[in-house]
């Protein structure tokens, strides 16, 4: 698993936000976000939605107890003071160097940075979690091609095929999903990737 | 006079050409019919924006002064908005990260007029801001934002202006109105001065200048 | 009177803490402390203090309707962001210049700063009230002697003796109290006073 | 392990040479008791103080361990104290105003490495640092402070840390635990996680390592 006891952790929008219904009972960390929030407890039925309470992607939320409400100075206070542990986010575009492209596709798409560029700055430790592809289309590359949201940033890249490490010697397969191939993940991506021979299968969570 | 008006009577002090911040998280903490106000009963343009999302869907009327009555915005997050990639096209669209949105704003209010940050390097966030390296790390200046109008949006608010935002919808509203000169905050609740809990004002009464009543 | 409807005033320790027992009903100013508090009252009874509620001079207070509290950087971001119209501070020294010394006497005494420095910085009006002379001893001079607090900053100088402004040409005399020549007025300052024919007799308030 | 320990556990990580935060606006918001431990149960020394004052009648640990076991101290008032005027005329005692102080501390929590004021010019406070000037204002350079321990009070407190200091007891000890790698809170009362009203938590737990229980 990628968090500790303890860990104080942000979710960016999209795949990460299924994150807070799965995580392992008994493992305490607490889920902030930066739309002011620590303590973020799983979605609500929508019977008992609070409309005060939601997550930095705009979804309902709950507060678990011991949780708090903040502005958004002292919440990126927290962030830029190195106070969240882990930030998971996703990407349009990630490289070997740990580049994270995920704001804009020139001529196509803007979102803007929103709260990433400073997760990725500050968080001690960055989490990329997204599909391994676009449709077929690698999102792995060995040097980003879209405007970047960090530079050398990205410490750990999920995704539906593999568990990745950004090392200064490159992109380390840590471990591959149960029903994918090495060459299969080859052809997925677009970077070098190295690939020990005893690389482990994916543990995958419910 | 006291600080409780109409909408009209509310934004009745902003001119064209004004710089304006509007607090929310989206939808959370915008203030909507303050917004609509300003784009359906008056002809106010050349407004400059300061929010932290421009969004066609959940927030039309900011999108249509965008689109049409605005010389430029400041902001986070623009999508989906057509008329911030509009606005972005022609070089009027300053996109910043959203905790130097926050503290340049913070800034503004709390006479400080430039900080220093670690967050924008390697990208276009960087581009023309003076640097420093203090202890081996680099840092960007980013200087204050100030502004002539903050339009915001409470939970509860008392007669004298103290504002209460519930949960997450404090978000940027309560940074806004000491960065600005003139302050209207929509009041989903009215109450006397002394009913919210001195511990839970958010925003104190001396920063808000006009207060309308919106209903929840 | 100096203060005016809607007023934010912040008091300093010393001579002006007892301005809250003596405001005119019916002028709303609301008092600041900078130790957190907007919205301070007068000293309450002895048997109805509360220990949380006090002024920067660690004197008890109560809390106005309408009041509030927050922590140190809240409160000296209002100072320092303009939003405090009136400070009201003491002296050791204040000078023709506007030049005001509280916070040392070389050799005899160290207080430091408080936040007398935050306050006379970025207060719209600085007010000195203090008692025109230091047992005989002239407070009001020329130029300080002693290590100033703030540099150019006094508007106004109220004493026992007169109500002083601070203007480019110098120290004009407004108001001389009721009890009080010129000639003993000038006598008990070392600074060069600016004084009418016509200067008026001052206003005691209870 | 949780949080709640002895005052003897809640010190003990405490090193000599370490720079401590200390809350308090005198006596009020002080942690009295966490002091006294230091000074009569540890033989702590070369410690580095940072508080808003000094003051031998009101903080006498703080006074006693100035005199004998310090090696320096931040401060904006000190009076009356002896041993901070001894630490003056040795060079030893940094005086700054209180504005700048509380905006040091919380700079240092939120991760800004320096800041401008206009606070301080024609003084002391002015020398040796540097300048800039912006739309034809001077302003001064002040850097972050960060320390290795923060020792604050709080009317409540929950297991997980979270901490409610009530009225004008929040002052320095709201900004403190995030500048330090260490925190210890005097808890007046102790309460379980979830008992503190989510919107008067003024410090939050992930930014607490040890709670004592005091008593008010």
């Amino acid at each position: 698993m990628m968090f500790s006891d303890g860990d104080v952790v942000n979710l960016g929008i999209g795949l990460p936000t299924i994150i807070p219904n799965h995580i392992p009972p008994g493992l305490k960390i607490t889920l902030q976000g930066e739309n002011g929030v620590l303590g973020l407890g799983p979605a609500p039925p929508l019977h008992e939605i609070n409309k005060d309470v939601f997550d930095a992607g705009g979804g309902w939320a709950t507060l678990n107890p011991g949780g708090s409400f903040f502005d958004s100075a002292v919440s990126f206070g927290l962030i830029r003071g190195g106070h969240v542990d882990i930030t998971v986010l996703g990407a349009l575009q990630v490289d070997k160097e740990g580049n994270l492209a995920n704001w804009m596709v020139p001529g196509k798409l803007m979102a803007g940075y929103g709260g990433a560029m400073d997760l990725i700055t500050c968080a001690k430790k960055v989490i990329v979690a997204m599909e391994h592809t676009n449709k077929g289309d690698p999102k792995i590359f060995n040097k980003c091609s879209f405007p970047l949201t960090g530079a050398h940033c990205v410490d750990v890249i999920v995704t539906n095929m593999a568990f990745i490490e950004v090392t200064p010697e490159g992109l380390l397969v840590k471990e591959i999903a149960p029903n994918v191939t090495v060459d299969e993940l080859k052809n997925a991506t677009e970077a070098d990737l190295i690939i020990p021979d005893d690389v482990a299968v994916m543990t995958v969570y419910e | 006079m006291g600080k409780l008006m109409t909408l009209l009577e509310a934004v009745a002090p902003i001119k064209d050409g004004d710089t304006i911040l509007v607090g929310g998280f989206g939808p959370m903490g915008y203030p909507g019919r303050v917004m609509r106000t300003i784009l359906k009963q008056t002809e106010l343009k050349d407004l400059f924006f300061i929010a932290n999302a421009a969004n066609q869907n959940y927030l039309p009327a900011l999108e249509k002064m965008l689109m049409t009555r605005s010389r430029g915005m400041i902001a986070t997050f623009t999508r989906p908005s057509k008329a911030a990639e509009k606005l972005y096209n022609e070089g009027k669209l300053e996109l910043i990260p959203q905790g130097t949105f926050s503290e340049r704003i913070r800034a503004g209010g709390a006479g400080i007029p430039a900080f220093y940050t670690p967050v924008g390097f390697g990208t276009a966030v960087e581009e023309g801001k003076p640097t420093i390296e203090i202890d081996g790390v680099k840092y960007l200046m980013e200087k204050a934002i100030k502004a002539d109008v903050a339009l915001i949006k409470a939970a509860v608010v008392d007669l004298d202006g103290n504002c209460f935002m519930t949960g997450c919808t404090k978000n940027f509203g309560t940074l806004m109105p000491a960065a600005a000169k003139y302050t209207v905050v929509e009041a989903e609740k009215l109450v006397k001065p002394g009913k919210i809990d001195p511990e839970l004002v958010t925003v104190p009464g001396i920063l808000i200048d006009a207060i309308v009543k919106v209903g929840a």
